[in-house]
Parts: C-alpha cells; structure tokens; sequence
C-alpha cells in the first residue's frame, strides 16, 4: 500500500488533495457524486463576517481553457455558518477549513476567532487574494506590508493551523511566500486566480459588469506551476499547489514542483468525481513506478 | 432522485431546421425519475472553444428505452459540435438537475408558452401532466412557418396554438398578442419558457390577470450543481441559484 | 471604405494588425502564405548586439490553449542584421520593426543608435521583458527603477519611434506604463509571455531545460486584455495589444479595451494566414456595423 | 515548391494495427511538387488537448488523384483524435515542408534504414528513387511479426529485410545488428529513420563504414515553417532548424 498521507503541522491529512474554495461549496452539494470523507480535505466556500450577496450576474466568462468567476463572495455571513453548516458538515471524517475573507484586519481577526472556537474546523486558509472585491482580498495579497500585518495579526488570534492563499498578480510570489513564513503562517497556498477580462463585441461591453474577473481552470496552470516552484523554493513551510489542476498528470507535476499537497477548483465543474479520480491516479502513479511515500516526489525535478 | 454522471450513446441526431436539432441519447442503466423542467449538463468533448459543460433543458424521457431527448439550438461552438457528432460516440451527462415546474391541480386549466428553443421543456411538461389527466392548452411562437418545429409532437399532449412573427403560420405576431391571451386569467396556470424578454412580457400578463406563473431561466452556468455560485438570481430571498434553486422560478420569487 | 489606419506619433500605419517579434521571423518566412506588405507592421526577432545560440532543445511545451517556450533570443547579431537581412526586408512597403534586447543598458542604446541609422527602420521595440535570458530582458521590465533608466537612455539615443515591450509578470501594469510613457515612449505594447512551467511526470523533470519559459496564446488573453485596459487608462500614448489574438474578434476585443493597434503572435504557428484574415475581419466588423473609422473602438467599453 | 495551407478530406483511415494507422487525404487542386521527406503541418481540430498543429511526415504521394497517405501512431490526444475523425471531414495542412532526402547517383547502391513508424517517409523515398532507377535495399525493424507494418508496399519498392526484436519474423535483434548491416560500406548511402537512439546507431556504423547518411529528425515543432525558433537541432553551423533545414540531415552536419 502506498502512504498518500501529508501533515501541516501536526495536522494529518489523508491524502494530499483537497477541494478549492469556491468551488466545491461546503462540501455535501458534492455527495451526490462522491464521499467527501474520501477527500484530504474541504476548502469551502468564503466567508465574510457579514452575509454578502456579492456582485450582479452575470458572474462568469469562459475562456480558452478556462473561465473568469466574478462571484464576489457571495456567503451567508459567519453567524449562517456557524448555526446552520458548521452542524451540517462538522460530521465529515476529513480536514475542514474555512476560507475567511473581510474588507479589514478585524475582519479577518475576528472570523479567525470565531472559527477557532468551532472544534471541528482545524484549520483556516486566510484569502488575501480574491480579486472580485473592492476592500480588503488582493488588495492585501498584492502589498507586502499589509500582507504581513493581516497575517501577523491573525495569527496572534488564532492558534490551529494558519494556511495563507497568496495572489498570482504579483510580481514577486517567493517575497509573499517568505512573509507568510516568517509571520508564523504554517502553510501558503497558491494560486487564486489570474486577474482578467473579457469583452463582448457585440454588446461592446465588458463580459463581467465589473470589468476585471479571476482566471482559473487548465489555462492557469503553467503560470501556476512556475509560482508554486518557487513559492517551494523560497520557503520551508509546505506549500499548497491550487491551478488548473484536472488530472492526477496535473496535480503530479504539482507535487513535482514543490507542494506537499492540492487543491481541486474548476475542474470540479467540468467532473465532481475528479477530486478523488486525481487521488486514484496519484495511488496508481506511486504504484506503478514502485514508489511508497509520495512525499519522495515533493520537489523532485529540484534536484 | 440524486444527480449522476454518466455516458449516454448518441443514438441519432435529427434537424428539424438548419439550426435546431433534436439529440437522443441511450443510457446504459435504469433512468432515474426525471421531472419536467429539468435539465442536465453535457460534456462536450471535442470542441476546442468549448471549456464548460453546456446546459440543456430534458426535452423528452422513455424510461423503456433509457432515452433522454434534447432540443438544440446550433448556436455556438458547444452546441454546433453537438450537433455534428457521429452516432454511437459517447457524451457525458449529469443529470437530472435542477428543480421543476409545479404540478397542477386534477382538471386545472394550464396553460404552457414557449417561444423558439424556450419551446424544449415543454413537451415532457406537457406528457407528464397529461398522465395524471391534465390537457394543457399550448401557446408556440415562431418567426415564420418555416421555423415551426414539432407541432406534432405538441399537438398530441394539448390543444396547440401556433403564433408566428410573420403570420406565415397561425396568428401574427408575438406570444403575448395571441387572442388566447386575452383570456388568461381563464388559466390557474401558465408556464413559460423562451427569450428573457418574451417571459418577461408573459410574465406582465399573468400578473395582471391574477394567474400564477412559472418561467424557466437561462443563466449562464459554469457547474450546474450549485458550488460555483455564478448563475444567480435576484429573488425576493436574495441572489439564488438558477442550477438549484431553479432553473424553474415562480414569478413572484422574482424581481421582475 | 472603412478606415484602418492608425498613427503613433506621425508614424502611419495602413492598419492595426502587426506579427509579433519571435513569431513571425523577418517577415520573408510568411511569403508563401501572405503578402506582407498587408500588414499593419512587422515586428522582427529579437535581435541582440552579438549573435546568440539561444537556449538549448527542447525549447517549447503544448499547454491547455497555449505554448511555453524557451528560445531566449537566438539570432545573428545586429551586424548580421544590418548586413544580410535588412537589404531582404527594406523594400517590404510597410512598417518593418526591430526588437531590441540587451544585457545592459549600452546594448540597448548601441542598438537603438545602429537602428536609428537605417532607414527604412522607423521604429524599435524595446524589449524589457523577455523571460527566457538569464541576464537583461525580464530583469529590467519587472524593475520599476531599471525600467526608467534604460527607457531613458534609449529615448536619448533614439528619435524615432520608440514602443516599449512591457512584462505581465507584475503587480502594477499601470506603472510600468506610466513609467515608459514619462520617459518619452511614443507607445507600449503588451504583454509579453508570462512566466511558467510545465513538469514531465514521466522523466520527473522540467519540461524544459531551464525549468521555466514563456506563456503565449490563447490562455493568457484574458490577463494580456485586463492589462491593456488597465494600461490604456493609466497613459495616454497609444497601447499596443498582444496576447492570444487568434481572430478579429479576440483583436476586437482588445481594440474595446484600449488597444490602438494589436499583434499577432502564436496565431501565425497554427494559422500563417491568421494576420490578413484578422485584418479582413476587422473591416467586415466595421463594414457590418457601419462604422467608418475603427478608431471610433478604441476604449469603447470604458464609456 | 511552395509551401501552403490547404484543406484536404479525409478519404481513408486504416488502421494497421492497434495503434498505427494510414490516414489518406484527398485535396481540391493538383499538388505540388512534394520531395520525400518532406512532412506536413496538421490541424487537429477536434481534440481538446491538442493546440498546435502535428508534423507528419509524407508516407505516400498520388498526384493523379490528389492524394496525400500518412502513417501515423496514435500516441496522444493529437493523434488519436486524427485516428477517429469521421470520413469526409476535412483537415487543414501546411506544407510541403522541410528539405529532403538527397537523391542517389543513378545505379548508386542505397540502403534505407527505419523503424517503428520511423518507416513513414521511406516509401515516398524508396516509390521516388523508383522513378529515377535506383532500386533500394530497405531494412525495417519491429518490435514482432505482429507490428510489422506495410512490408507489402515497400517490398514492392526494393529488396526488403525485416528485423523483429523477439526474432518472430525476419532476423532477430535490432536493426544495427542485422547482417546486411556487417557490410554497410558496400553502400553508397544509407538512409535512416525512427527512434533517436537507432538513428544514433545507424550513425555510428555509417561513420566506421565512411557511407554517406542522412536521418530524418523528429524534434518538437510549434510553426514548422521557420518562425517560432523551437526546434531547433545543434549542427556544425550552431543552431538550426528542423523544420527548414531539416528535417533531414547529413550526420556530418550534426554533433552526432
Ligand atoms: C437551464 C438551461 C436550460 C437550457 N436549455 C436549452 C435547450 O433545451 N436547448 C437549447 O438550445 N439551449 C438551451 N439552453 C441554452 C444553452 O445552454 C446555450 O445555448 C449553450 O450553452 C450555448 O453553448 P455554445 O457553446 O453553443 O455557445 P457559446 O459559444 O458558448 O455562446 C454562443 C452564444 O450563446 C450565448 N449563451 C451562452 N450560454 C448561454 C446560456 N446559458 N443561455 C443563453 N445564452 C447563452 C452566448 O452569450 C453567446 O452569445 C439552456 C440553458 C440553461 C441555463
Ligand atoms: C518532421 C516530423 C515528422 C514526423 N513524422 C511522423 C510520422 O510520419 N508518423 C508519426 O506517427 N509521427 C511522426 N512524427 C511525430 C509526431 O509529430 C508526434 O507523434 C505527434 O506530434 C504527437 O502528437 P500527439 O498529440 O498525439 O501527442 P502528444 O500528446 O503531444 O504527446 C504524446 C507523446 O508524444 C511525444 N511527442 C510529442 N511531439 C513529438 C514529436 N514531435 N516527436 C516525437 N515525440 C513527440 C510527447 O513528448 C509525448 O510523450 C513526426 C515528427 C516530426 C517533427
Ligand atoms: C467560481 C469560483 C469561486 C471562487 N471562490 C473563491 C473563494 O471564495 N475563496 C478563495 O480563496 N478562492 C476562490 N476561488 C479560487 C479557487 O479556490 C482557486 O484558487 C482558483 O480557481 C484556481 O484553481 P482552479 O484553476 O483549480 O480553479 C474561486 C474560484 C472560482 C472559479
Ligand atoms: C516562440 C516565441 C518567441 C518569441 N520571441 C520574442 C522575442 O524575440 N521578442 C519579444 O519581444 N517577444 C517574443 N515573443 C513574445 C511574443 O512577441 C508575444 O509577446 C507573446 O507571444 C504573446 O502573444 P501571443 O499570445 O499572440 O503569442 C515570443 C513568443 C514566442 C511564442
Ligand atoms: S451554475 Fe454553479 S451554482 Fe449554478
Ligand atoms: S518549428 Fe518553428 S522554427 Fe521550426
């Protein structure tokens, strides 16, 4: 039998591939298709400490390979989720995480909080990098210092584990990468999306009301690639790989280029089932090439 | 009643004008219960500008023969590609999605509205009232005679009426200047599918005469099963989901 | 008739649709397919003060709606350039471009002096944002402070045309644009590849040998047309869109967003003839449209 | 001799075996010349995955009948999308591009040299020197009696050897170790194509023997007409390009 198991911390996982935020939304809309319990993990959907409602439709442009999501983090507000979902999905038997967003480092500190007093949430991964909002996300992801005073802070607050998901739209991920390591984050995911448009020529107008949407999907992947290999290189916290992920090929080269683990996005929509496809073909992958640990392959083409 | 992913066999595709075609699919297994209204997302494999599965309302169901029926229109790079697949390939379905039009009450006069492709959920609509005894009256409207498609297939659940915009065919005009429309306040119900502006007129009417009325929304969709959050609504409970919350909606849920 | 012309400074040019540096050889390559005198411009290889062996095979990898590739700058030197191509090409009746790199500032201004001297050249390409070299390109674009300096020293030395070839691997495109546009550059174009990877599981190495390369093509379009909206809101010089054009559309679209003119770059590998067709496409869409001057697009969707 | 794109339909698909098929093309206008070796750029159209066009070489010229054979293995997504197309679809090619095979010296004793589906240009080649007199010898290795391919065709065109790895037909072993190879020098030239590692050792004998030998690459193109500068191949004169000055190249022009 070959070990998939990875651990942030001394947090286990079972396997290193977890759904994305956004994407996969608190898990049970996906049971229909497959066991969550299978997964590594659950990112689900973001939080704010307020419901929003987010921005106007239409949300979404498809691109080549890939799509811009202007969603906006449309949620239920932090109070929602702690009466009404945290009891639905405390149940399920892998790592929970929430993904918290606000407009302020308050925000952030105070749903970082509340989370940590949910015993069944292990971790946060904390989303300076939604560009589909126009206070607070990317617009702590793109500015070193406020990146690590967000950080610094939230991880005074909050003492499980800290996964920090960077922005792409930088020009130089690895100094990201290090600031959420030296404030103490235990993990750095990445990417979210690619900041991008689309117009009609018809309508002579913006595909997305708001002009600017997030790229994702297999379109991202190389640039994707390129940051987690040297977000891995800049830091030694595990980095998490997030991009165009479809395949067990894709989520490999991932693993190859430095993240200890994965998270599934838009291939959710395209196949619910490929979350835990990729998990079988990782398995058939290590078997077939005789290789026990997975975690041999973290970083190989490094060496 | 749990949404599948599951490969179908394209067992024919026919065109019943240049642009719209009728695509029948075979499953491999017992269907499961399919309500009117719904719909089901398909993977289009080979069409290189087509990244997303594409939405399209069940059309007709045999459960005998584990057919599923769509009616397409040849819009796009996704639907033009479907449109040309060879017979015995395989294409991706999961479905049944999305909730459904309402039942109507034994003997409640219905009346069903369809306009161009919109016409596509309606006639399982229609076969499935008809078995527990409703007759819907059926309002179609088309550009010209030409662009008639399945009167036939219509004209055997309900009484159809046919309204075209050239007066090639039927009544001249639009939908909602159909003499029976005069009268709507006749029917308990009447549901809608077609062009946005089309149901929204329809939708006007309704009101005024005092009759419920459902419509059937088209809002782009990146998943279909309700985790992206991208096909909104604005109802009266905030944004929903057309995927799950609809795609079938009453108009008072809607800020129309 | 509609009216296709466009203008960067007094520099006219018959119409929008320019081949990009590195797709489209010295213009002579495309002869069998297309009349290069159609064309808006031509945009030569990179060319550098020595001649250079570029990067060692394999230099490309296929990604989903796109290509990376590794050539990093193999080309004859200006001598060879000024000696043995330019005679070929200074009878082509429309804009002949050249594109010039660098290692250090002194190459970029020994080029542009050597180009200025040719007649029949009157316009260079400032390339400040080549991936693919160790030392130079990139490295000045992504630098707000190099940036500024070798746009300087080249405005200096050069009275002509000058366009300057921004990188997308940054965080503000805006002030790259800014900067090129207080030095005195008659125009930006962009973007340039973005920086990516790709990994083969199966060897468990970089798909290419210097572990990074280039983006192009359709997948990074929606990044290439958010920053050329967002550039040609921050300047007032004319912008020059790149990125992923395959068809008048994709050129309209850029056009939409802010672009003054567009290049042609990947599209040339799949379809030689793509350029002229676009051309035709965009006169057909006015013609439709009753639109007489296509400049009437410009930044349309900002209004 | 110029090069060009062109819309051919696809006439035929054969496979001759589990993953090696001919595909034939048939164009609208009479060909061009085309020289063997040449290869062609293919649009693959409807394949998700496959976003630059494929370089095949030319297996086989009809002029009569406007008609171009390829033999091709499904490997990837590119080629195994060519090997399903539907009969009568069309496909976009460039060519005919590249440079060729040299031509031998009337009554010059030639030996062409190819493995796997590295045997593709060698009928074209061997059908070519045909015509000018020249009757090859044709060694053709595989992996066993079952993947051997057309060696009716090609015995047709010379005195054919077959080698196979498990030695289930012809000579056991691989090509380099095949009789006729002892006596290399008595060639004039030898011609080479497949694998890079047997190309290499073709090479290596030609070398020891001072026979003239040419071998056709098979290096990763993204355009195939000289412009994008990635496939480039390290020659006496630096870096060259396959796609032009290739794919064909005399070893002592190589850092073979
Ligand atoms: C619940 C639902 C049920 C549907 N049922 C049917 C049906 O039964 N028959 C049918 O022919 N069509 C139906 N549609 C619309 C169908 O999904 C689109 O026409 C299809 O996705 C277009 O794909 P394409 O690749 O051919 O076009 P694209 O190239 O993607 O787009 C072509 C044009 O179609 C428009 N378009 C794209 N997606 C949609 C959409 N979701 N709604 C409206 N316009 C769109 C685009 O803006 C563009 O102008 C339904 C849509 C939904 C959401
Ligand atoms: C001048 C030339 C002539 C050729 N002639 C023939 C021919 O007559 N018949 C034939 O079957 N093939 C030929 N090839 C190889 C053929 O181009 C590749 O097999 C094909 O491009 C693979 O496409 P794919 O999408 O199926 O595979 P992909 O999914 O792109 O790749 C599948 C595998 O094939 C490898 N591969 C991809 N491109 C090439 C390449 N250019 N050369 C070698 N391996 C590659 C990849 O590394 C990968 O491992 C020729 C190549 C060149 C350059
Ligand atoms: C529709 C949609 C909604 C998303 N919402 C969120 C979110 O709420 N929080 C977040 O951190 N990332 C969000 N993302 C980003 C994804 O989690 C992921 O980082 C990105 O899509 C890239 O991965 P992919 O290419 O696999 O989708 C969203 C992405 C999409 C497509
Ligand atoms: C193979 C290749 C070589 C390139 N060489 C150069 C170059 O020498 N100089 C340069 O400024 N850009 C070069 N580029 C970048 C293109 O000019 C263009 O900016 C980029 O490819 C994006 O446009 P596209 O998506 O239309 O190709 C090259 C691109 C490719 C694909
Ligand atoms: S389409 Fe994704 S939630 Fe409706
Ligand atoms: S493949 Fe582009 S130069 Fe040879």
């Amino acid at each position: 039998m070959v070990n998939l198991e990875f651990k942030i911390g001394s947090l286990r996982f079972k396997n290193p591939v977890l759904t994305a935020s956004g994407t996969c939304g608190y898990g049970y809309e996906l049971e229909d298709f497959i066991n969550p319990d299978e997964l590594g993990g659950i990112i689900v959907k973001g939080t704010t400490p307020e419901p929003r409602e987010g921005n106007p439709y239409p949300r979404m442009a498809e691109t080549p390979s890939g799509m811009l999501n202007s969603v906006g983090l449309q949620n239920k507000g932090i109070e929602y989720f702690e009466k009404i979902i945290y009891p639905r999905i405390s149940g399920f038997n892998t790592n929970v995480i929430v993904n918290i967003n606000g407009n302020t480092i308050e925000d952030y500190v105070t749903l970082a909080e509340r989370i940590g007093s949910l015993d069944k949430i292990p971790a946060v991964e904390l989303n300076i990098s939604c560009p589909n909002v126009k206070k607070g996300g990317m617009l702590f992801g793109t500015n070193p210092v406020s990146a690590r005073e967000v950080i610094r802070e939230v991880r005074k607050a909050y003492n499980r584990v800290l996964i920090v998901k960077l922005s792409p739209n930088v020009t130089s991920i690895e100094e990201f990468a290090r600031i959420a390591e030296e404030e103490g984050a235990d993990s750095v995911s990445l990417i979210n999306t690619l900041l991008g448009m689309a117009v009609d020529i018809n309508t002579r107008k913006p595909a997305l009301p708001g002009f600017t949407g997030g790229l994702s999907g297999p379109a991202v992947k190389p640039v994707a690639l390129r940051m987690v290999w040297q977000a891995a290189r800049a830091v030694k916290i595990p980095v998490i790989g997030i991009g165009g992920i479809m395949t067990a090929t894709d989520a490999l080269e991932f693993i190859m280029a430095g993240a200890s683990a994965v998270q599934v996005g838009t291939a959710i929509f395209i196949d619910p089932e490929s979350p835990v496809k990729i998990i079988a073909g990782i398995k058939s992958y290590l078997e077939n090439k005789g290789i026990r640990n997975y975690s041999d392959l973290i970083g190989c083409i490094n060496s | 009643m749990a949404k599948r992913s599951e490969d179908f066999r394209v067992v024919n595709i026919k065109y019943l004008n240049e642009l719209h075609f009728i695509l029948e699919l075979e499953g491999t297994k017992p269907l499961p219960e399919i309500k009117p209204g719904q719909f089901a997302q398909i993977r289009i494999d080979n069409s290189k500008n087509t990244f997303l599965r594409r939405p399209f309302s069940i059309h007709d169901v045999d459960y005998a023969g584990n057919r599923l029926k769509f009616l397409i229109r040849a819009i796009g790079d996704g639907t033009r590609t479907l449109g040309t697949i060879a017979e015995n390939r395989m294409v991706n379905l999961i479905y049944p999605l999305g909730n459904s039009f309402s039942l109507p009450l034994p003997r409640e006069k219905v009346l069903l509205v369809g306009g161009g492709c919109g016409i596509a959920p309606l006639l399982y609509l229609a076969k499935f009232m008809n078995r527990s005894g409703v007759v819907p009256d059926i309002l179609l409207g088309f550009r010209n005679s030409k662009s008639i498609m399945e009167s036939d297939e219509y004209s055997k659940t309900g009484r159809l009426f046919i309204i075209t915009e050239d007066g090639s065919e039927g009544e001249k005009g639009l939908v909602t200047g159909h003499t029976i429309m005069k009268d709507l306040g006749a029917y308990g119900r009447v549901f809608c599918c077609g062009p946005e502006p089309m149901m929204k007129a329809v939708a006007e009417l309704a009101k005024a005469s005092g009759t419920e009325c459902e419509v059937s929304l088209e809002n782009m969709m990146a998943c279909g099963i309700g985790v992206c959050l991208c096909c909104v609504v604005k109802s009266s409970r905030g944004n929903v989901c057309t995927c799950t919350d609809g795609p079938v909606f009453n108009i008072k849920d809607l800020q129309w």
